[in-house]
């Protein structure tokens, strides 16, 4: 493969709040390639969504402080000037939002804010923008696009407007699709119905999709990758295979452990994760997780997790100061049968 | 997630998410086990804009309070005659001869024309008749506001419909002309027109016609409240638990509704502060020579001052604006204080 | 009978002046000249008594102004519209004088002197000022040939009875009752049982009150004297009706005028022209001119924006005047002081005298003593303050003021003039002589800002000599109705009072003649004094105006030194200004103020 | 649409009505006596007694108030003054005026008044508002966010006459503010008001400032608008399409109460400048205890309070679709 669709080095991001510094990203880097699919999980609050807001450049210069690379085609984007990325973003790089009833204006027409995008990008005049939100609409499987078109967003129900934002992401035929929770806010059947739609249009439009969830049952099911966050970083990476099967961060011990299952034994106990997410003001010291790790005493070397921030490879990595061997044993033996 | 990424340069903040943000949750460890009192005090100490206004609006206060000492210790009070006492120091319509309004030693803010009472004195007193009719109003307001908005929100149904209606029909009124119509009214309620209207009964007055007429806002912002709380689990739960209604309201939705209340209260006062001043400046509340700061500036709107003597004018000009600022800004940072997600 | 004064603008200058249109001949304040030395020139000619002149004198035309030519048109600046057109409401300032030049009396005032100083009274409509046979029971009254109302119908005695008779109905209440209270020889309003509906239910004044034989000939039967029937008709009130165009409460607005002109158009609260009435023939009126051609009265145009415009003296101004409107108090002092201005500026006192009321009825207040002693304790000084200053008042002597023949100038009982803040040195020994130190006064003041100022000032000044006074507010609307109720609770209150027409004999009887005091009369102190009311009586069968003017004067002393019931706070004075191209321009002391019937276009 | 309005107007009526009950009461609560200040120099019982049975104020107060109802819907041919026709408000004690006509002729000077001083706070205040917004946490909004508070603490009693101080009295500037007809002269019309606008629109527009800014960075920060920039509309389209959209619905609120109020009489700009308008015949009304007049401004004043009420909600029809449609 030649240079990945986006490729993040080393990001920092932090805000200036009145309460003192943020690190909302310390040191995240991942690559996307054309027509993978990659999945971010985390608890709020580990810096996913900023993550792809600052890809954008969504954020507000004067309290944000924006380090390291964020290339896309191999073109550097924090250093990009304002009106270079708005000629990226909606065309080359769109977003789908989680809550499509706020993020749809509620005084123009679906199909005017679906034709908006690409009038902008594609020079098109207004009627055959038009057109063209309809075409998108019916793609997105809207019955009788052409009248629904100009329907305001409150007349569409939860789904079809979370159709409508996909038909207005896709407008413009995008390279990358960042889709921040596109199903959250949406009943079980109609999730399913958007991911598969979602999943169709991959094939034909050929994007590379980074999809941010909590949700580990959705992103089993849509992504190629996962990548785990927690308090600004990266703590583990590998294919979905590689992360759901074989996990190797206590922290991705702990989300598996939290999560339902269908098909686990009754009797076994949801167990969720000790403690709170930590402060970006003033995260822990060493490893971020350690105030909340049950297995930091078998480290070997004394207080290394509060005093050494574990790194992270390339390629199928974690950080953790447990050896690849403990990794194993620990999940096999212990984490494993609690999981049925 | 709050955090102030934005919509491109000098643009603004976005709630990125809906869940709560780095900086509260980081409070709330640091801060675990503090009351919500605690949490709104520490925030508040730390806005340094909201601390010196409190200092500024606690001064006047102070200043209110104090103002028969102070004019004690300075040796003058609001009442003398200097024109008749010092008629070296006016001219036969009764201006100061000395520029600036007569200001010297002997009189730090110069003598009103007219009837040359001390500007200091006055003016401190003044403050102190402001600022005692407008903290009644205050109180009364958030009393009814409390007792009628809470009964509409958490009763519900005919009451709720009831008091609705009350609260449109108020607020249909030409308030400023109610109070004028009205004030005459009031006055002869307490004593016959034979005899003197002493000073109180012009203060109960002010203060009952601005009451009858300024409780609405809070009303109907602490119905809102009180709707939604009922609403609530914990509401839900008491009654559930066989509560009485009473009790619910007493232990469950006062406590909940300190924020509005408080943050409202901060914004009412000098409302009525300016209001009551209006009156007064309109000449239908207090009057000559009682001391008060809307009858200064119905003085300082007369030819005579506006003609000779424009420096008595900054005095009650000045100092009220400096006052209501102060109370604003105070206002802001209570609701910041209390609500730290809202925009400034 | 005038109203305004140095208020702010706004509503509570109207509130004040609600307050002077109650009682006619009330006067808050106002704003004037310091020039006192040609004011007190002014006020001299008026110990010159008035005469009442005979038929010689009272035929037309009228002597012409020196200098005067005919033509053009002027404009007048008013602050108030008239609310009254109709004669028999009129009885306030402005509506008086714009009724000069409107309507016309049986008798009226005849300028004798260039200056607006001299005067007599002579017959207007009627051939003379009247001739009275038996000392002035029955007065008899002739009217002119060639005397027509504005529509061309002849002015006859019938008339003149419509005009007297409709006095009675109900809807006349805001004019003077004088003669009305002569014909029904009562006081109050017990007259209207005389003719309960006017006349206009067939009834009618039976010879023996007012008889007309003939078309031409009026006669006034009184049962008592009234020697001053020549003045009474001069005023604008008893100006005459047409019997065949009155309209009752419509007359208000649309009157049928007799005088040199007439109401082209009215429009209430905005302006008014007036333009020359061809129906009145210069023959048959000694007293008024037709210089100019027509008066584009405008209104609402307060003191401020009248004394600006006159001042600019650009474009229609040149030829603008007010009637009526004072220069401002802001600009007061500059345009008295002004060389320039002296041809376009006129002076003079208005007739008002401001008086502290000593409420005879207290029992507190029976001991002379505490009565000197709050006389001399008293400050004027307040009031004058209040007012403007001394350019608009003058601190008082006497109750006569300097226009009403029989003033006296060196007269000053407590001192006033020298000590004008009060003698509370004085005032305390006094006190204490009569052994009321620090007695319970209570003193009702009008809720204005003045009031509210000079009250206070007041207050403290008797203070001072060991009063303990209480100030109760009086509504402004209803000031004097509170002050003239028999039981009032104040000990003492500030009243204006102005003559109307230039003799104490509407100053006297009416302020301090015990027998009148009721409930709403107008004898504020409720003085009942047996010598006082014995002089009244004696002096007002004196037919001699010169002579009668000196007995008033002489019952003003009495009264200020014997009895001390009031103590004299200001004489009113007041200043207008005019355009440059105004000609004739006078302050008539009789009408106190411009005389707009001499006024011409240069 | 059409009921909704139809059942605000039926609404508004009822609340007028309670409102000219409420007038009444007040009114003849007030211990003083119309008749005193139309009686003349000899006021006496008999006097004052013949007065109050020419105004019908013998009557008793519901038979009065029967009359009022029925003049001010029918009309009435009775008053000695002349016709009324409907709406007849009777005339006034003191001018002897029909108070309708009094109304209309006090109008023009109150309309002069708001709509001059409207549309200098609209287009200033707004226009810093939003500069302030669009510049928001630089200089520029600091310096406007921190005027406007200062500004909008001011009060007209206060900054009224100081401005006639100084431009009228001290330095002779300005004539003193003065109400001309607009027909007449529009140069003197405008010269005369032209320090009643500033001073009224100048309070106005620092609160407007603070609204319009409050309300953009509001609107600015809804998921709506961020949507809009992740499209890749550019900053200027978001701001004026998106985020301006949203905030004119608290500024149209606002706005409607504020010209509501004022149109009724803004009775301390006019008390302070001398100008006739309704206000200025609303405390003359109190000051005569001219009942005719007072009901008549005060159901004037309570009318365009109403009114504007109504006004705002069709307003909101017009600015979101989610208002209209439902």
């Amino acid at each position: 493969m030649s240079t990945p669709l986006l490729s993040v080095r080393d990001l920092h991001v932090s805000f200036k709040t009145e309460d003192g510094v943020v690190r909302a990203v310390d040191g995240l880097s991942f690559d996307l390639e054309r027509g993978r699919t990659l999945g971010i999980v985390g608890e709020s609050g580990s810096g996913k969504s900023v993550t792809n807001l600052t890809v954008l450049g969504l954020h507000n210069p004067m309290f944000t402080t924006v380090e390291g690379e964020i290339l896309l085609d191999g073109r550097e984007l924090t250093t990009a000037r304002e009106s270079e990325l708005e000629k990226l973003r909606g065309n080359k790089v769109a977003m789908i939002f989680q809550d499509p009833l706020t993020a749809l204006s509620p005084y123009y027409t679906v199909g005017r804010q679906i034709a908006e995008p690409y009038m902008k990008h594609n020079g098109a005049s207004k009627k055959d923008a038009w057109e063209r939100a309809v075409e998108m609409l019916g793609k997105v499987g809207i019955p009788n696009p052409r009248q629904r078109a100009k329907d305001y967003p409150h007349q569409f129900s939860g789904g079809m407007r979370q159709r409508a934002m996909i038909a207005m992401a896709l407008v413009c035929d995008p390279d990358l699709l960042i889709a921040d929770e596109p199903t959250t806010a949406l009943d079980v059947t109609v999730q399913a119905q958007i991911l598969d739609l979602l999943k169709d249009l991959q094939q034909e439009f050929g994007s590379g999709i980074i999809f941010i969830t909590h949700d580990l049952g959705v992103i089993a099911d849509m992504a190629d990758d996962i990548m785990v966050m927690y308090a600004g970083g990266a703590v583990e990476r590998g294919t979905t295979e590689e992360v759901l099967r074989s996990p190797q961060h206590p922290y991705t011990w702990g989300l598996l452990n939290s999560m339902p299952r269908l098909d686990s034994d009754p009797g076994a106990q949801l167990s969720p994760i000790p403690g709170t997410p930590p402060s970006l003001l003033n995260p822990p010291s060493g490893c971020r997780f350690h105030p909340r790790c049950t297995f930091q005493d078998r480290v070997a070397g004394t207080g290394r997790c509060t005093t050494e921030r574990p790194a992270i490879g390339s390629g199928r990595a974690s950080a953790c100061h447990l050896s690849a061997d403990q990794k194993r044993t620990i999940f096999i033996e212990e984490i494993k049968p609690r999981l049925g | 997630m709050t955090s102030p990424i934005d919509i491109g340069d000098g643009g603004t903040s976005v709630v990125v998410s809906g869940e709560p943000g780095p900086k509260t949750k980081g409070e709330a460890v640091e801060l675990a086990g503090r009351s919500p009192g605690r949490l709104m005090w520490m925030r508040f100490k730390r806005d340094r804009t909201g601390v010196i206004s409190a200092y500024v609006v606690g001064f006047f206060f102070l200043i209110g309070l104090l103002a028969p000492l102070i004019s004690k210790l300075y040796g003058k009070n609001p009442y003398t005659v200097y024109a008749d006492e010092r008629p070296d120091l006016f001219d036969s319509a009764g201006v100061p001869v000395h520029p600036n309004g007569g200001i010297s030693g002997q009189f730090w803010f110069g003598l009103e024309p007219g009837n040359g009472y001390d500007v200091f004195t006055k003016l401190i007193y003044g403050i102190r008749t402001s600022l005692t009719i407008s903290v009644v109003v205050t109180l009364a307001v958030v009393v009814t506001g409390i007792l009628l908005g809470v009964a509409a929100g958490y009763l519900g149904g005919k009451t709720d419909y009831f008091i609705g209606r009350v609260i449109d029909f108020l607020l249909a009124f030409p308030a400023q002309l109610f109070f004028i119509a009205s004030m005459p009214v009031v006055v002869s309620l307490f004593v016959s027109p034979r005899d003197e209207t002493p000073t109180y009964v012009r203060v109960l007055a002010l203060i009952i016609v601005q009451w009858f007429l300024g409780w609405m806002g809070l009303g109907r912002i602490l119905r809102g409240t009180a709707l939604a709380l009922r609403e609530r689990e914990f509401i839900e739960a008491a009654k559930v638990s066989g509560a009485s209604p009473w009790r619910i309201i007493r232990k469950e939705i006062l406590p909940n509704i300190v924020t509005p209340l408080l943050v409202q209260s901060t914004y009412l006062l000098p409302n009525f502060v300016t209001a009551e001043a209006g009156l007064s400046y309109l000449g239908v509340g207090i009057v000559e020579p009682t001391p008060d700061w809307g009858q200064m500036f119905s003085k300082a709107s007369t030819e005579l001052v506006m003609q000779n003597d424009i420096t008595y004018m900054f005095f009650p000009g000045i100092s009220m604006i400096i006052f209501v600022v102060a109370f604003n800004l105070l206002g802001d940072s209570v609701r910041d204080a209390f609500d730290p997600k809202t925009a400034r | 009978m005038s109203r305004g004064g140095r208020q702010a603008y706004g509503a509570l200058s109207v509130l004040a002046a609600g307050a002077l249109v109650l009682t006619g001949c009330s006067k808050g304040g106002s704003d004037a000249g310091d020039n006192s030395k040609r004011d007190q020139q002014n006020a001299k000619r008026q110990q010159a008594a008035i005469k009442f002149g005979d038929a010689a004198d009272s035929t037309g035309p009228a002597s012409p102004v020196p200098g005067a030519k005919p033509g053009g048109s002027m404009e007048v600046l008013q602050r108030d519209s008239y609310a009254h057109l109709d004669p028999g409401q009129i009885y306030v300032n402005d509506e008086m004088t714009v009724s000069q030049l409107i309507h016309r009396g049986l008798t009226g005032y005849k300028a004798t002197s260039d200056d607006g100083k001299q005067h007599e009274v002579v017959g207007d409509l009627a051939t003379d000022s009247g001739t009275t046979t038996d000392g002035g029971k029955t007065w008899k009254y002739t009217l002119k040939d060639g005397i027509k109302f504005e529509d061309g119908t002849p002015i006859t005695s019938k008339d003149v009875r419509q005009t007297f008779e409709r006095l009675f109905a109900p809807f006349i209440n805001q004019g003077p009752t004088y003669i009305q209270q002569w014909l029904a020889d009562t006081s109050g309003t017990g007259y209207r049982k005389l003719l309960p509906d006017g006349p206009y239910k067939g009834k009618h004044l039976p010879d023996g009150v007012l008889s007309t034989p003939d078309d031409k000939t009026v006669v006034f039967h009184f049962k008592k004297p009234h020697p001053d029937l020549p003045y009474a008709l001069a005023m604008a009130g008893y100006s005459i009706v047409s019997a065949k165009g009155d309209t009752k409460e419509k007359y208000d607005k649309t009157p049928v005028t007799t005088g040199p002109y007439k109401v082209q158009t009215f429009q209430s609260g905005k302006s008014m022209v007036l333009v020359k009435n061809p129906n009145w023939d210069p023959k048959t009126d000694p007293i008024r001119h037709q210089y100019v051609d027509r008066f584009n009265i405008t209104f609402n145009q307060q003191f401020e924006a009248s004394t600006k415009a006159l001042l600019a003296d650009s474009g229609p101004d040149q030829a603008g005047v007010s009637f009526n409107n004072q220069v401002d108090a802001g600009n007061l002092s500059q345009v008295l002081r002004d060389p320039k201005l002296k041809s376009r500026t006129v002076s003079g006192y208005q007739s008002y005298v401001g008086q502290m009321n000593l409420n005879m009825s207290k029992p507190e207040m029976k001991d002379i003593r505490v009565r000197r002693a709050i006389a001399y304790a008293l400050p004027v000084t307040p009031f004058v303050r209040a007012y403007g200053g001394t350019d608009a008042m003058e601190v008082a002597g006497g109750l006569i003021s300097p226009t009403v023949s029989g003033y006296d100038p060196a007269f000053d009982p407590f001192g006033k003039k020298k000590k004008p803040a009060g003698d509370p040195a004085k005032a305390h020994a006094l006190l204490k002589e009569a052994g009321k130190l620090n007695m319970k006064l209570t003193f009702g003041y009008i809720n204005t800002p003045e009031g509210q100022q000079y009250s206070t000032a007041m207050a403290a000044g008797l203070k001072k000599a060991g009063f303990n006074v209480q100030r109760q507010e009086i509504p402004a609307e209803t000031f004097y109705d509170q002050v003239s109720k028999l039981n009032n609770p104040y000990d003492i209150f500030h009243t204006a009072w102005g003559a109307d027409w230039p003799s104490a004999s509407t100053v006297m009887p009416p302020l301090y003649d015990g027998r009148q005091i009721a409930d709403g009369a107008s004898v504020y102190s409720q003085i009942n004094d047996a010598h006082v009311n014995s002089e009244i009586d004696r002096i007002n069968t004196i037919t001699d105006p010169v002579k009668s003017a000196a007995e008033w004067e002489k019952l003003d002393k009495y009264l200020l030194t014997k009895v001390v019931n009031e103590v004299p706070t200001a004489y009113y004075k007041q200043t207008q200004i005019a355009g440059s191209k105004v000609g004739g321009l006078v302050f008539d002391d009789v009408i106190g103020g411009v005389d707009p019937r001499r006024l011409y276009i240069k | 649409m059409l009921r909704f309005l139809v059942r605000r107007i039926i609404g508004a009526v009822v609340i007028l009505f309670l409102l000219s009950i409420v007038t009444f009461v007040l009114f003849f609560g007030v211990p003083r006596d119309p008749a005193l200040l139309m009686c003349g120099k000899t006021c006496n019982p008999d006097s004052i007694a013949n007065i109050h049975h020419v105004l019908g104020l013998d009557k008793p107060i519901t038979e009065q108030y029967w009359i009022f109802l029925h003049n001010l819907v029918a009309g009435s041919s009775q008053f000695a003054q002349g016709p009324c026709p409907a709406p007849c408000f009777g005339y006034s004690y003191h001018t002897n005026d029909p108070v309708w006509n009094t109304l209309m002729d006090r109008l023009p000077t109150t309309v002069s008044l708001t709509l001059g001083a409207a549309v200098c706070f609209l287009i200033v205040g707004l226009g810093t508002g939003l500069l302030a917004a669009w510049r928001r946490g630089t200089m520029v909004d600091k310096t406007a966010t921190a005027g406007a508070m200062v500004v909008s603490s001011l009060q007209i009693y206060f900054l009224g006459p100081l401005a006639l101080a100084i431009l009228v009295y001290q330095t002779h500037w300005f004539d003193k503010p003065a109400y001309n007809n607009f027909t007449g002269d529009p140069l003197t019309w405008f010269t005369g008001l032209i320090i009643p606008w500033v001073v009224l629109s100048t309070i106005f527009a620092a609160q407007y400032t603070r609204m319009a800014r409050s309300a953009m960075i509001e609107q600015l920060q809804e998921e709506h608008v961020r949507t809009a920039r992740a499209k890749g509309m550019s900053r200027q389209y978001v701001f004026f399409r998106y985020a301006w959209r949203g905030s004119l619905i608290p500024i149209v609120t606002i706005f409607g109460i504020d010209l509501g109020s004022l149109l009724g009489g803004a009775i301390i700009t006019e008390y302070t400048f001398g100008l006739p308008g309704l206000g200025q015949l609303a405390v003359q009304s109190v000051f005569f205890s001219d009942l005719p007049l007072l009901l008549g401004v005060m159901l004037f004043a309570a009318t365009m309070i109403l009114l504007f009420n109504i006004v705002v909600d069709a307003a909101y029809a017009f600015i979101d679709p989610r208002v209209r449609l439902s």
